[in-house]
């Protein structure tokens, strides 16, 4: 049964972004043609604070090897305090799932301003690598939703 | 269920040339809910967008998704296109297959799996999306300009001509700006002062003006139409309504080294000082820093001979809060350092300077008195070397990536004039390439060389080496003759790049507004808005959003004022109906939502509902959607799930999270 | 014969620069100081390699002219490095066997004992293959 | 006990009360379980002894919607929660009238059931006015002792102390319980690989039934309706079929209580299947402590919780992968 290590493993990460910083920087790196792997998806959300806790398990549970979140530099919010908000959620999260035995490098927060097209596609792609140094999250995946 | 059509958008080649198009079209057409999938050259154009309402019409779509750009740039249109045909526009989702997708990816496989997985996200999306009526929110008639340069003060002028009020924050103290400090403007030479003093007279008196001067702004917090303002103005220690302008302060000071910011620190001034003579208000203000009062609590001598009785050494800074429907930023720019390019000899020779600092030798009023004269010795130089792009156009971190745009244009302006003022000085520019589109602006550059002998070099300067008997040899390249040239100069002059002002970083945090690598504001569409921040109610004025020079700040100066117009005639804005909505009978009344809530939006109501038969009154969260932004902060504090963000819902998330990771 | 085209590629790789990065402005040229010893200028390097001209770049003085001062390309402002492109050329030459400047019994009647043994050292690490 | 009866029959004799909220027997000697007296001939079976374990504050938020005022019983560390039901809204401060009860520690039926004790017929020494040490079981096998202090509930062993936060009038003595670190079993976890930490609570957590059992008793778990039983985030109704669902329940209930959760140590004892469900919780309370300073949740009825509020200069959540 040698499946797996045949194919080569494209890993499922879902990032999410807050529209007025991040997304704004993933669309710089994009009209600026600064590649990084296709495995990255992004959701766009009003702000990181929007980001639920549940939204990032439910993302594990469903298969995803790693789940990014970006929102703007603190002090920068859109909503002047979201993110302050965000990073202390994420914070206890991560704590959290580490605690429970998740490899902690499968969640991060990186701060990406509008301009910060170049940091955008360098993230994405130091992520990437990152989950593919760690390989498939099958600790934490919902076999059920395997397709 | 949802009836949704997909459309799948070309984009000419930028996203056909990469993504399968007509696969993503197949492929969505499987997905539940879709009815109708197609796909078009381009879905903003007119045809694109009669093909989204001709299927929303025929088909009875309920649901629409965008296959395209990035929605930061046609959301808008899709959703108005949607409206037109009926559809609530809030039913129109984007897939963005471009910047995400086709723009970044190379291999047409793989990109089209990634765009078929983002369009299943959207129909997901989509297929859990409820029609939304945006609310309305007032207009403060009220519009801030800061920055007191041409740009803010011929913004000023215009805004305030239509009849609005407007407040100019400036935080030298004087507006002006760096147009004060030319001698001549090209392309026609006439003097900056005599076109620019007229127009700060007009602002200084327009009675729905009011001027700001060595304010700053401190803190802004609300929203296109409603923002609030905190305005610094710092303690001047002069009272403004007791001083006469007279000057006698001025000439008594005795803290005279005070290195003089408007000419450039090339002479002094005093620590009491206006920073020029026609400045306005002519109220001048005590520099705290260098005032020997202030440093040792004696002197006092500008007290003494005041005898308006102004000086007020107690004075505090004051905090000014105030509405604003628009704000404007006109903060200009500056002149790179140039501690990198050793190369010039510009910190070793006093005779090596900038084009700005040129400009006020020239200015009669400036440190020479507006004789050309060399800042070493005060002769007068015979040989004068131009060094065109110092710090522009570097792909290297010395300099700024970008042209400056004004120099060529200056430069052969200091040519022209000088030869026509001191016909015995001999003047050479080196240049790459002399940029003059403008109009009359090629012309001029001619003028320059035929009519008054300006030797023009095309080829850069290798190095600037300072002789010991004080003259400056120049080591440059002619590459028409393919040549090593070595110049003896009595003066070089720099063009040095231009930069946007560095406190334009701060204020931009300030009013959430973009900002690109270099500094410069990012207009909302490169084209299509270049006076708009993509920050709603945010205009753009002069330098700060690119390189220009005075006749481009002043049109761009006209076309912000118009905008800001535009949006302060509106009694009503209809707001973003993606706001934060409470389940009355999933509320505890808890309040950990209004705790986070940056708006103060939420309230708490006891309210009489029923809770499947259950009828009871509760205390529950009722969120005010004229205060509510939408960022959603709410929604994770609610432990019980019963805050939910509209158009950004939890089960709308979920979907799209579900749809990525299948 | 060098195929042209390769030979291009290979100084671009060597050098690690991209020559159509170059404005044209000539600060090369007007930083350099070897410049009047030069048949083909340091601007001009760039233009040789864009225009695949390696041949005449090759047997030029100048390839053996430059001194790698390297001023070029401190001060180069798009990061050309014209420098780097002349010295790649050399290089070229220098990994085909023979095509070495001097031969090596030619080098003892040269020597002046003024010249630093290092200077040798290094210039046969840097130029023998 | 009779003191508590006796003023109990008192307040609702005068009208200052109209029901009492305390502890009956259960069918057990070690099962007393929480009960509405509205009589003071009903107060008959009123009980409060060691196994008296049982956090009343959240049956306040149904009392709190009744005609008149609720006495009720609370234990030092159920202050606590009271107080932070009060800073929710959730409870009408007005609706109760609190009597802080004494407590020497609750104790764990299955702690004496560990040492061997079983065929339990009948215990002394529980009592709360009892000074004895140890506890004298009846059962069908003759007669057992066992430490008091052996038998008592972990929580008791990390006791916040015996000083009630809010009450009426006080009653009965205190005894302190204190003699171990509260993180120390948290700290154990932080200190294993993370094989061994997911294969730790990979093992307690497929114990789990999901009988809601811990929500349902936790004071801060007071949703009128659980996220995981509403449609709002597509996750109700869901049966345990794999082993990241419990994760997830437990993970976001903690996060949900997070800041809130005064670690009352309810849910650990009344699960059935006896999973240490208070190390979410003090994991949390551990970090927010170590992160964001000190906080307890329920110290006060208005400081603003860690989750609602921060600071500029507060970590980024690189700080988990940085300290390994």
């Amino acid at each position: 049964m040698s499946i797996e290590t045949n194919e080569e493993f494209r890993p499922k990460i879902v990032a999410f972004c807050c529209n007025w910083c991040s997304y704004a920087g993933a669309d710089l790196a994009g009209s600026s043609r600064l590649s990084y792997p296709a495995d990255v998806k992004i959701i766009r959300v009003p702000c990181s604070c929007r980001v639920n806790p549940m939204f990032i398990l439910r993302a594990f549970e469903k298969g995803a090897d790693g789940v990014i979140m970006c929102g703007c530099h603190p002090g920068d919010c859109h909503y002047s305090t979201g993110n302050y908000y965000a990073r202390r959620r994420m914070t206890l999260l991560f704590s959290m799932l580490d605690y429970i035995g998740v490899e902690n490098g499968r969640t991060r927060v990186e701060w990406v301003s509008a301009a910060e097209g170049v940091k955008f596609s360098q993230t994405m792609n130091e992520f990437v690598e990152k989950i593919h140094s760690l390989g498939k999250n099958v600790r934490l995946e919902d076999l059920r939703c395997r397709s | 269920m949802q009836r949704i059509g997909v459309f799948v958008c070309h984009c000419g080649s930028n996203i056909a040339a990469t993504v399968d198009v007509k696969k993503v079209v197949e492929l969505a057409a499987k997905e539940p809910g879709v009815v109708h999938a197609e796909d078009y050259q381009y879905m903003c154009s007119e045809a694109g967008q009669a093909k989204i309402q001709e299927a929303i019409r025929e088909k009875n779509l309920t649901g629409v998704v965008v296959c395209s750009c990035s929605p930061r740039m046609h959301e808008a249109t899709f959703r108005k296109a949607a409206e037109r045909a009926g559809l609530n526009p809030y039913m129109v989702e984007i897939a963005n297959i471009r910047e995400h997708c086709s723009w970044i990816h190379k291999d047409m496989e793989e990109a089209t799996k990634k765009a078929v997985i983002l369009a299943r996200a959207a129909i997901a999306k989509v297929n859990l999306n409820a029609p939304l009526q945006p609310g309305e929110s007032r207009v403060t008639k009220r519009a801030l300009i800061i920055g007191g340069g041409i740009a803010g003060i011929q913004t000023a002028l215009d805004i305030a001509d239509a009849g609005y009020e407007v407040d100019i924050v400036e935080k030298t103290p004087s507006i002006g700006g760096r147009m004060s400090q030319l001698d001549k403007t090209f392309p026609t030479l006439d003097c900056s002062a005599c076109i620019l003093t007229p127009k700060m007279v007009e602002a200084a008196a327009h009675e729905k003006i009011n001027i700001y001067t060595y304010s700053e702004v401190e803190h802004v917090s609300g929203f296109v139409g409603d923002f609030t303002v905190d305005i610094r103005k710092k303690a001047r220690s002069v009272n403004m309504d007791k001083c006469t302008g007279c000057g006698v302060c001025q000439e008594k000071c005795p803290s005279k080294k005070i290195p003089n910011e408007f000419n450039r620190g090339l002479n002094n001034r005093t620590a009491i000082y206006t920073p020029f003579a026609q400045a306005i208000p002519n109220v001048p203000v005590i520099d705290r820093e260098n005032c020997i009062k202030f440093k040792t609590g004696k002197c006092g001598v500008c007290s003494k001979v005041c005898q308006a009785g102004a000086i007020d050494y107690d004075q505090q800074d004051e905090i000014v809060t105030q509405k604003y429907g628009a704000i404007v930023v006109a903060t200009g720019f500056d002149t790179i350092k140039l501690d990198k390019y050793d190369e010039y000899a510009y910190s070793q020779s006093k005779d090596v300077i900038t084009s700005l600092e040129l400009e006020r030798i020239m200015n009669a009023a400036g440190p020479t008195k507006g004789h050309l004269e060399r800042l070493s010795d005060g002769k007068a130089p015979k040989e004068l070397v131009f060094i065109q792009c110092v710090g522009s156009r570097c792909s290297d971190d010395r300099g700024k990536p970008y042209c400056s745009k004004i120099c060529c244009m200056y430069t052969a302006k200091h040519a022209m004039l000088i030869r026509d003022k001191y016909p015995d000085t001999n003047v050479t520019v080196f240049y790459i390439d002399v940029r003059t589109p403008g109009k009359n602006f090629d012309e001029f550059y001619r003028r320059a060389v035929e009519q008054y002998g300006v030797n023009y070099i095309k080829g850069q300067v290798g190095k600037v080496i300072p002789q010991p008997d004080g003259s400056l040899l120049v080591q440059g390249s002619d590459l028409i003759d393919n040549k090593q040239i070595l110049k003896k100069a009595d003066m070089v002059v720099l063009a040095t790049a231009i930069e946007p002002n560095p406190d334009v970083r701060k204020i931009a945090t300030m009013l959430t507004a973009s900002i690109d690598t270099n500094n410069f504001l990012t207009e909302a569409h490169a084209k299509l808005r270049p006076v708009e921040s993509p920050t709603a109610g945010i205009f753009l004025s002069g330098v700060c959003q690119g390189p220009k020079d005075i006749p481009e700040t002043v049109a761009q100066a006209g076309a912000a004022a118009v905008k800001a117009i535009g949006l302060l005639a509106k009694d009503k804005l209809t707001t973003n109906p993606c706001t934060a909505k409470s389940d009355e009978l999933l509320c505890n009344g808890c309040s950990t939502c209004a705790n986070v809530c940056p708006y103060g939006a939420i309230s708490y109501e006891d309210k009489e509902v029923n809770d499947h038969g259950i009828r009871e009154t509760r205390r529950v969260a009722v969120v005010n959607t004229a205060l509510c932004q939408g960022c959603g902060a709410c929604t994770v504090a609610c432990p019980s799930g019963a805050m939910d963000l509209q158009g950004f819902s939890n089960r709308q998330i979920i979907a799209e999270v579900d749809a990525i990771c299948r | 014969m060098r195929n042209e085209h390769s030979a291009a590629e290979k100084i671009k790789e060597i050098s690690g620069t991209n020559p159509l990065k170059c404005m044209k402005c000539g600060k090369c040229s007007a930083t350099c100081p070897s410049f009047n010893e030069m048949d083909i200028k340091p601007h001009q390097f760039v233009s040789y390699v864009v225009n695949e001209d390696i041949e005449a770049l090759v047997n030029s003085k100048s390839l053996w002219k430059c001194l790698s001062c390297f001023a070029c390309v401190e001060r180069c402002p798009r990061d050309v490095k014209p420098g780097k492109l002349i010295d790649a050329a050399r290089q070229l030459v220098v990994r085909e066997k023979g095509g070495d400047y001097l031969k090596a019994d030619e080098i003892p009647e040269l020597l002046d004992p003024e010249l630093p043994q290092q200077l040798l050292v290094s210039a046969f690490r840097r130029y023998r293959r | 006990m009779q003191e508590l009866i006796n003023r109990a029959k008192e307040l609702l004799a005068d009208g200052t009360v109209a029901r009492v909220l305390g502890w009956k027997a259960g069918d057990l000697p070690y099962n007393p379980e929480p009960a509405y007296f509205e009589t003071e001939e009903s107060l008959k079976d009123f009980v409060y002894n060691g196994f008296c374990g049982a956090n009343l504050s959240k049956y306040m938020i149904e009392a709190s919607k009744l005609e008149g005022k609720t006495l009720v019983c609370l234990k030092p560390c159920d202050t606590y929660s009271f107080n932070q039901l009060i800073k929710e809204h959730r409870v009408d401060r007005e609706k109760a009238y609190i009597i802080g009860v004494g407590c020497k520690g609750k104790l764990d039926i299955e702690k004496i059931r560990k040492q061997g004790i079983k065929g339990i017929e009948s215990i002394s020494g529980a009592e709360i006015t009892d000074e004895a040490e140890t506890l004298t079981i009846q059962t069908i096998y003759g007669e057992k002792t066992c430490a008091y202090k052996d038998a008592m509930l972990e929580r008791c062993h990390v006791c916040k102390g015996k000083e009630h936060k809010i009450y009426d009038e006080l009653m009965g003595e205190s005894k302190e319980t204190k003699d171990a670190d509260r993180f120390a079993e948290v700290e154990k976890i932080e200190a294993m690989s993370p094989e061994e930490k997911f294969a730790f609570f990979q093992n307690e957590l497929s114990k789990c039934i999901r009988c809601n059992a811990c929500r349902n008793v936790c004071p801060a778990c007071s949703c009128r309706k659980c996220v995981f039983d509403s449609n709002k985030f597509d996750s109700a109704q869901k049966a345990n079929v794999d082993s990241f669902e419990e994760k997830m329940f437990h993970i976001i209930r903690a996060f949900h209580v997070a800041g809130r959760c005064t670690d009352c140590g309810e849910c650990s004892r009344v699960c059935p299947q006896g999973i240490p469900l208070h190390l979410f919780n003090r994991k949390f309370i551990k970090d927010i402590d170590t992160f964001y300073g000190e906080y307890q949740a329920g110290e006060d009825t208005t400081s603003k919780g860690p989750l609602t509020n921060f600071t500029f200069e507060d970590v980024e959540p690189s700080i988990v992968a940085e300290r390994g």
